[in-house]
């Protein structure tokens, strides 16, 4: 019964969305906050790629916040999942093909990881895509070597200092007399490797970041104990 | 119908507004949690590409500096970045939410909405020290035949 | 430059430091987490002295708006802001296994609650509320039961639909005006949101957020969280975060959305809210869930109360939020040994007289007898409501002063356990001293208000003023055109 | 400092000595005397009760949200404030002595008896002293609660009492709110004055509700019907003088916000142009025939009881319906009856509650089927009785008599020969239940348990015997109590009834000292052939003999089981406890209310209704 009525109310749902698209208003699409950045980003950032200047610059606090998440979630998820007990059985290792790609991949994948995170003021990507290559890279070894695992002292201390970073870097604009989080340094020349003042720096906090979080998460759940 | 009806817009909406039904009928009419786990996920994919979608306009480049490109040709980067945090805190919910089912899954040994919570009713009607009200909805049926049984053995590790 | 920001940053920078520091001393780690929350309620307090009558914005990282994000801070925000912080101080979670990870929980709710009762941008309480709800699933977990997960996890559900459903309806919102700094949506909204599709945001931001609000229907959480959780938590969402949720429904309400429906949506979603949650409190068999029941009445007379139109209706919703804002808090940590069965409490105040003279304070004001602060909260309500001159709102009078006398029932069954003559065969456990101090204290407030009240209900109608007042708002935001750009 | 002032501030001295010096062995009589200076501080102000005074203002005053709060006196509150502290001082003079003693021997606390009847007396004050509808209101609140408090101080059987009190009190109180506030939403004002004006411009509709409303909450004080059920037994339950001090005032609070709000500012007037519609009533009639069958019923309510307590408390709840039907009807006789009726009933009331309070300080009980014979035993407190349901009964000497006199009178004036009968059957089952009430406490054989049983102790004599004085010398001269309530008549606005010392002037009136003097002659001369002419030999009560057998102590000849069962055969089959059906019903509409609310708590799929409520604000606005 609640199945059936509950169709009935997504059908009627989606008349509702059509009807609401029927009026919507498209005209307008140039007239945002988006193109008004476009046009005074490079001066003000000295980013190349806007995206990374409002990741980081424009709404550098909403990625401060969503690394907080990505860290709350993480230690949620380490206190939900608890210790493994020792003699928990675990999976045998993985046959010889993934464990010798997995160990020529770890340094493959960690150039890659950082090549994306210190080109994310030039190119697509960044410290959000970069740190999941990067996650991966510890992440993969763990699947090929059940038994091993991940040292999770060292990643709550990495992302400790990392997120610490972050906001240390927002509280020494504000020493300087700027606003929390405003872009410092040089700007340097716009489409340079070493340009854009800050934003690298904190890109690479994130980057890091985001792999010691998502390497743990990963981690955390792969320990989990098996349902019997 | 016309052609015109049917134009880029229409079919990019019509995918992000589809992702969302999908989502929520996920949501709404199954009862096992992994599914509705699943539900949230793809809810919130349809609404980041509806937010992807609130500044497209067709031909824009990519909001990146490159030669002959003016800022005026590009598209609006605001709703990028937006996503890209909705995406992150996605995942960290969806990892919250997997290590939480784990959980309960080897507490309650069922991952069955309905089963779930007639079993957390007892264990807070056990805490307090009151007798468990009868349910409704049929308990005893519900407990000794879980409907969900395949998709346990199926998500289930 | 303003100290503002340091209210979020300062504890979530501890939160990311603590188990750092934990390695080099736990003692450190122990105290530092509380001494930061002192530290950031003192820079508030002295913002809110150096405040007036004249809201500050500030942005962060020093961009104009609206390309940068707006922190707005005028009376109404930082009062929220601070009861965040001092009410965490206050409600200081102890854990017996997770006490480390549940002091970072403390630190970053409270940073996050003080953002997102100051934040002046669309997304960024979007991104602020969904960190909220995650710390608040942590700290609802912490207490490490099977319950408490379960709770969670069907809290968890509840909590990413609606989340999922705002974040859908703010990109509406962009898409209908490019922007979401709300200085720059009150300016465009009555031209370009007084629409069907600036509804549907509407109703997709509602049921959003008031998930953590306790809005009918999406408050289903609400009574397993709080029966499962660990009595200070239960207290801190009952009290302080569901009020922030509250907030940010004011906020739009105020600057974004001026359709009538909107506020008949609030209308009848309060007035399910009081009938359901005081209808079920009344057969509730165990303390903790009456109360969790009682909180979601509250909260549907807070829903009524904004669904009146102009500055009664949010003065009213203030009003009652602010007594909430001690009545509950207290309620639950007395609830903390008192928790389970009520026919367990038989003669609790013979062991216990202190925490039971409070709790019959606390119930005469929750029910609103005069001259108790609450009395004059709902008063505030009812009168505008009845000079509305509607049948709907002469029904949701009804609705409120009928739930008052289910609660008056219900509330003083309790008392009448308490100080039952028959002792139970379970001796009563003492309440912990913090716990007795902390209720004592907010019970102490309600006392005091009473002898305050004029110059109180005058600050809280001037904050209400402050908060209505839309044109100051864009004036201080002062977020540039998007037109010139364009051109 | 105003001479109102005054007043407040010695009651809450009061207050404050008894909670702080209730338990010692003097605490009780310190109070006692602090209720004697507020009777001082009262009659500081007795200007009021003379009509030489309007009104004394207090000088405290507040401005809360923009309501300036106001408390005065006017010769209203001070006649139901002259009853208060009377009753408050009786009741304290009464539980000072061994009554308080043997309170706290039995694990009673005397510091919350005391405190909590000083706080009645003092929230009494303050809600009589109202000077706008929003001061009505707290006032009215803080008595409801300090009911509850001395109610509750039992504990055991009095707690589900007092909650069943306080579930009808609250409930009353918001409907109070409700009223009040509509009043608000009107008028713009909590002003008396302004509601006083706006009255005659508003609707009929608005006009019912708000007679709807306020009515039921004062009538849940009153106790009237339907909302009568709570009374006797929370009343009964409450500790000693407790009892009678609530017997005799607290109810009567519901009277006076009765005729502050409707006889006062809505006028008795503009309730007879209420018509209701399809009948020949009209809003003051209803209210009058609520008036008869509070009358009625609880009356032969009171004669099925066999608890002495029980069937005091349920008399009170039919004697309010004479008060309520007097001012209804609302001309100078009637309302003039009602008020003296107040007045009356309070006096005898409170003396009635302390015999059989006194007797079961003696005796331990106060089952009806238990005691008997007292009369020998305790001759004082048998006279008391006797004076006390004389009064009770309406009959004369006693000032019961005035007052039902004048309600009589005031109803066959009015031309409402159908009430009238029904305040005559009331007044019947009342002579009938107080016969057996006297009869089967003091007359009769006395039972072999109760035969070391003394008189009771002065502490309660002398209280018991100055209120039997009252009750005579207001019988014998009227006129002392008709003056202050022709005073109220004048600041209410009702047309004042003439009157002298005896009695009013008028066809047909009445002097009560020609009358009483006539029957003292009687009387004495019954008196004098009873000694000087027949020879009567004193026997002792069981040298006596039935169907030849001589009796002895325990043979049991005199039955107080099953009173009146000829009586009760006819109108047995009329109790069917419908009242009680009611409210259970009632509670178990809620109960099964909350059982579907907390269903759809643990139940529902919360995603469901979100989407639900989603689908349905959509289409409600794109529909």
């Amino acid at each position: 019964m609640r199945r059936f009525t509950a169709a009935l109310f997504l059908i009627g749902l989606g008349v509702m969305i059509a009807a609401i698209y029927q009026h919507m208003d498209f005209s307008n699409t140039a007239l945002n906050a988006g193109q008004a950045i476009n046009s005074v980003a490079a001066q003000e950032t000295g980013a190349a790629n806007f995206v990374t200047s409002v990741v980081l610059a424009y709404r550098g606090i909403d990625t401060l916040l969503e690394l907080t998440i990505l860290f709350t979630a993480a230690m949620i998820g380490g206190m939900v999942l608890g210790k493994r007990r020792v003699d928990a059985p675990r999976d045998p290792d993985a046959g010889f093909i993934l464990r010798t790609g997995a160990d020529l991949l770890f340094p493959l994948l960690l150039v890659v990881g950082l090549y994306i995170i210190l080109h994310g003021h030039l190119t697509p990507g960044g410290g959000f895509q970069g740190g999941v290559i990067l996650a991966s890279a510890f992440f993969l070894p763990l699947l090929a070597r059940p038994g091993s695992s991940i040292n999770q002292d060292v990643i709550s201390i990495v992302e400790g200092l990392a997120g610490a970073t972050f906001i240390l870097i927002g509280l020494l604009a504000m020493s300087e007399g700027y606003e929390f989080l405003s872009p410092l340094f040089d700007k340097g020349e716009l489409g340079a490797l070493i340009s854009a003042g800050s934003l690298p720096v904190l890109y690479l906090a994130v980057g890091i970041k985001v792999g010691s979080e998502l390497a743990g998460l990963l981690a955390h759940l792969a320990e989990a104990e098996a349902v019997d | 119908m016309s052609m015109e009806f049917l134009d880029g817009n229409t079919i990019l909406y019509s995918a992000a507004f589809g992702l969302m039904l999908i989502g929520i009928g996920g949501i709404v009419i199954s009862n096992h949690l992994m599914r509705i786990i699943f539900g949230i996920a793809l809810l919130e994919a349809g609404a980041n590409l509806l937010l992807l979608l609130s500044t497209y306009h067709e031909g824009a480049s990519a909001p990146i500096i490159v030669d002959g490109i003016i800022p005026a040709m590009m598209a609006d980067p605001v709703p990028q970045a937006l996503v890209l945090t909705a995406i992150v805190i996605g995942v960290g919910i969806l990892a919250l939410a997997l290590s939480l089912a784990i959980r309960v899954q080897r507490a309650y040994g069922t991952l069955d909405m309905r089963e779930v919570r007639l079993r957390l009713e007892q264990e807070i009607c056990d805490e307090a020290g009151i007798e468990m009200p009868s349910s409704s909805e049929k308990p005893a049926e519900v407990i000794k035949t879980p409907v969900n049984s395949v998709v346990q053995q199926e998500s289930g590790s | 430059m303003n100290l503002l920001v340091l209210m979020i940053a300062l504890p979530l920078l501890a939160a990311f430091l603590l188990s750092i520091i934990d390695r080099a001393s736990s003692f450190a780690a122990r105290v530092i987490g509380p001494l930061v929350l002192l530290a950031t309620a003192a820079i508030g307090l002295s913002v809110w002295s150096q405040l007036g009558d004249a809201p500050q914005a500030v942005q962060w990282g020093g961009f104009q708006a609206p390309l940068g994000i707006t922190l707005y801070a005028d009376q109404f925000g930082l009062l929220f802001a601070l009861a965040m912080t001092i009410g965490t101080l206050l409600l200081w979670p102890r854990s017996t296994g997770n006490q480390l990870r549940s002091s970072s929980l403390a630190l970053l709710l409270a940073g996050t609650g003080s953002g997102l009762a100051l934040s002046g941008d669309l997304f960024n309480i979007y991104v602020f509320y969904e960190l909220m709800t995650v710390v608040s699933y942590g700290l609802i977990a912490s207490r490490g039961t099977s319950g408490s997960f379960a709770s969670t996890l069907r809290y968890l559900v509840i909590s990413g639909f609606g989340a999922a459903l705002a974040l859908a309806g703010i990109a509406l919102v962009y898409q209908a005006t490019g922007t979401l700094n709300l200085a720059q949506l009150a300016q465009v909204a009555p031209e370009k949101l007084n629409n069907l599709q600036g509804f549907a945001a509407f109703v997709l931001m509602l049921v959003g957020f008031g998930v953590k609000a306790e809005l009918f229907p999406v408050n289903m959480w609400v009574p397993e969280v709080y029966a499962t959780a660990s009595s200070r938590v239960s207290a801190l969402l009952a009290g302080v975060v569901s009020k922030l949720a509250l907030l940010i429904i004011m906020r739009l309400l105020i600057l974004v959305f001026h359709q009538p429906e909107a506020l008949t949506v609030l209308l009848v979603l309060g007035i399910l809210g009081v009938a359901t949650g005081e209808l079920a409190a009344w057969r509730a068999r165990d303390l903790n869930r009456m109360l969790a029941f009682s909180s979601i009445g509250q909260l549907g007379v807070m829903f009524i109360a904004l669904s009146i139109p102009g500055n009664a209706g949010i003065f009213a919703a203030l009003a009652v939020a602010v007594h909430h804002l001690f009545l509950k808090p207290a309620m639950f940590l007395l609830a903390a040994r008192w928790g389970g069965s009520i026919r367990r409490l038989c003669g609790a105040a013979k062991t216990s007289p202190v925490a039971a003279g409070l709790f019959v304070l606390l119930s005469l004001s929750l029910i609103g007898v005069p001259p108790l602060p609450g009395f004059w909260a709902k008063l505030l309500v009812i009168m505008p409501l009845l000079t509305l001159d509607q049948p709907l709102y002469y029904f949701a009078v009804f609705i409120i002063l009928a739930a008052a006398s289910l609660e008056a029932n219900y509330l003083f069954r309790v008392v009448m356990k308490l100080y039952d003559k028959q002792p139970t065969a379970v001796p009563h456990k003492a309440h912990a001293t913090a716990d007795l101090a902390t209720a004592v204290f907010l019970g102490g407030g309600l006392i005091a208000a009473v002898f305050m009240l004029v110059p109180l209900a005058d600050r809280l109608d001037s904050i209400a003023a402050q908060a209505t007042d839309v044109s100051t708002y864009i004036q201080t935001v002062a977020p540039q055109s998007l037109e010139g750009d364009v051109q | 400092m105003t001479a109102l002032d005054n007043l407040l501030l010695i009651s809450a001295v009061t207050l404050v000595i008894a909670v702080l010096a209730g338990n010692s062995r003097v605490g009780g009589w310190l109070v006692t005397i602090m209720y004697a200076l507020q009777g001082a501080a009262l009659m500081m102000m007795s200007g009021l009760g003379y009509s030489t005074l309007t009104m004394v203002q207090s000088s405290f005053s507040i401005e809360v949200l923009s309501q300036q709060l106001l408390w005065r006196f006017d010769a209203l509150s001070w006649f139901f404030a002259l009853i208060t502290i009377g009753a408050g001082l009786f009741c304290s003079w009464f539980a000072s002595g061994e009554w308080g003693e043997k309170y706290r021997d039995n694990g009673g606390s005397l510091r919350l008896f005391h405190g909590a009847l000083a706080l009645n007396v003092f929230s009494m004050l303050v809600l009589l002293a109202s000077g706008d509808l929003l001061t009505l209101f707290i006032g009215w609140e803080l008595v409801s609660w300090a009911s509850f408090l001395i109610m509750a101080l039992a504990g055991g059987k009095a707690f589900g009492y007092a909650m069943r009190y306080i579930s009808y009190a609250f409930a009353g109180a918001m409907a109070l709110l409700g009223g009040l506030l509509l009043i608000y939403a009107e008028v713009g004002s909590f002003d008396f004055q302004s509601l006083k004006e706006a009255v005659p411009t508003m609707s009929s509709a608005t006009l019912w509700l708000l007679v709807v409303l306020l009515t039921a909450g004062f009538g849940v004080k009153m106790a009237i019907l339907p909302f009568h059920l709570w009374q006797a037994k929370a009343y009964a339950e409450t500790p000693g003088p407790g009892a009678a001090f609530l017997g005799a005032i607290s109810s009567r609070m519901g009277l006076f916000a009765f005729i502050v709000v409707i006889v006062q500012l809505i006028g008795i007037s503009r309730l007879v142009e209420m018509k209701i519609p399809f009948t020949f009533l009209d809003a003051q009639d209803l209210l009058a025939w609520i008036a008869v069958f509070t009358i009625i019923i609880p009356t032969y309510i009171a004669l099925r009881q066999h608890d002495a307590r029980r069937l005091l408390a349920w008399h009170g709840v039919g004697q309010t319906g004479y008060m309520l039907l007097g001012i209804v009807i609302a001309n100078d006789l009637g309302s003039a009856g009602g008020l003296m009726h107040v007045f009356n009933y309070a006096t005898y009331q409170a003396m009635l509650f302390m015999v059989v309070i006194a007797v079961i300080h003696r005796t331990g009980t106060s089952n009806l089927n238990k005691l008997g014979g007292l009369f020998t035993r305790m001759p004082l407190s048998y006279l008391a009785m006797l004076v006390g349901i004389i009064g009770l009964a309406g009959l004369p000497p006693m000032n019961g008599f005035v007052s039902k006199w004048l309600i009589y009178r005031s109803l066959i004036v009015d031309g409402s020969p159908l009430l009238f009968l029904g305040a005559v059957i009331g007044t019947l089952g009342t002579i009938l239940s107080v016969y057996k009430l006297i009869h089967n406490i003091f007359l009769g054989q006395l039972r072999v348990e109760h035969v070391a049983v003394r008189e009771a102790p002065l502490s309660m004599v002398i209280p018991m015997m100055l209120l039997a004085a009252v009750v005579f010398v207001t019988g014998y001269f009227p006129g002392l109590v008709l003056d202050w309530t022709s005073a109220v008549q004048a600041s209410i606005g009702i047309p004042v009834l003439a009157h002298h010392l005896g009695g009013i002037d008028m066809k047909g009136g009445l002097d009560m000292i020609w009358i009483v003097s006539v029957l003292l002659v009687g009387f004495g001369f019954g008196t004098l052939v009873f000694f000087l002419g027949g020879r009567s030999k004193r026997v002792h009560q069981l040298d006596n003999y039935a169907g030849g057998h001589f009796l002895t102590a325990e043979t049991r000849y005199h039955y107080s089981d099953n009173f009146y069962p000829g009586l009760m055969h006819l109108i047995g089959p009329w109790y069917r406890n419908s009242f009680e059906w009611l409210e259970r019903g009632l509670i178990s509409a809620v109960d099964t209310l909350s059982t579907a609310m907390q269903g759809l708590y643990r139940n529902a799929h919360p995603s469901y209704l979100l989407l639900a409520v989603v689908v349905f604000a959509l289409s409600w606005v794109i529909v």
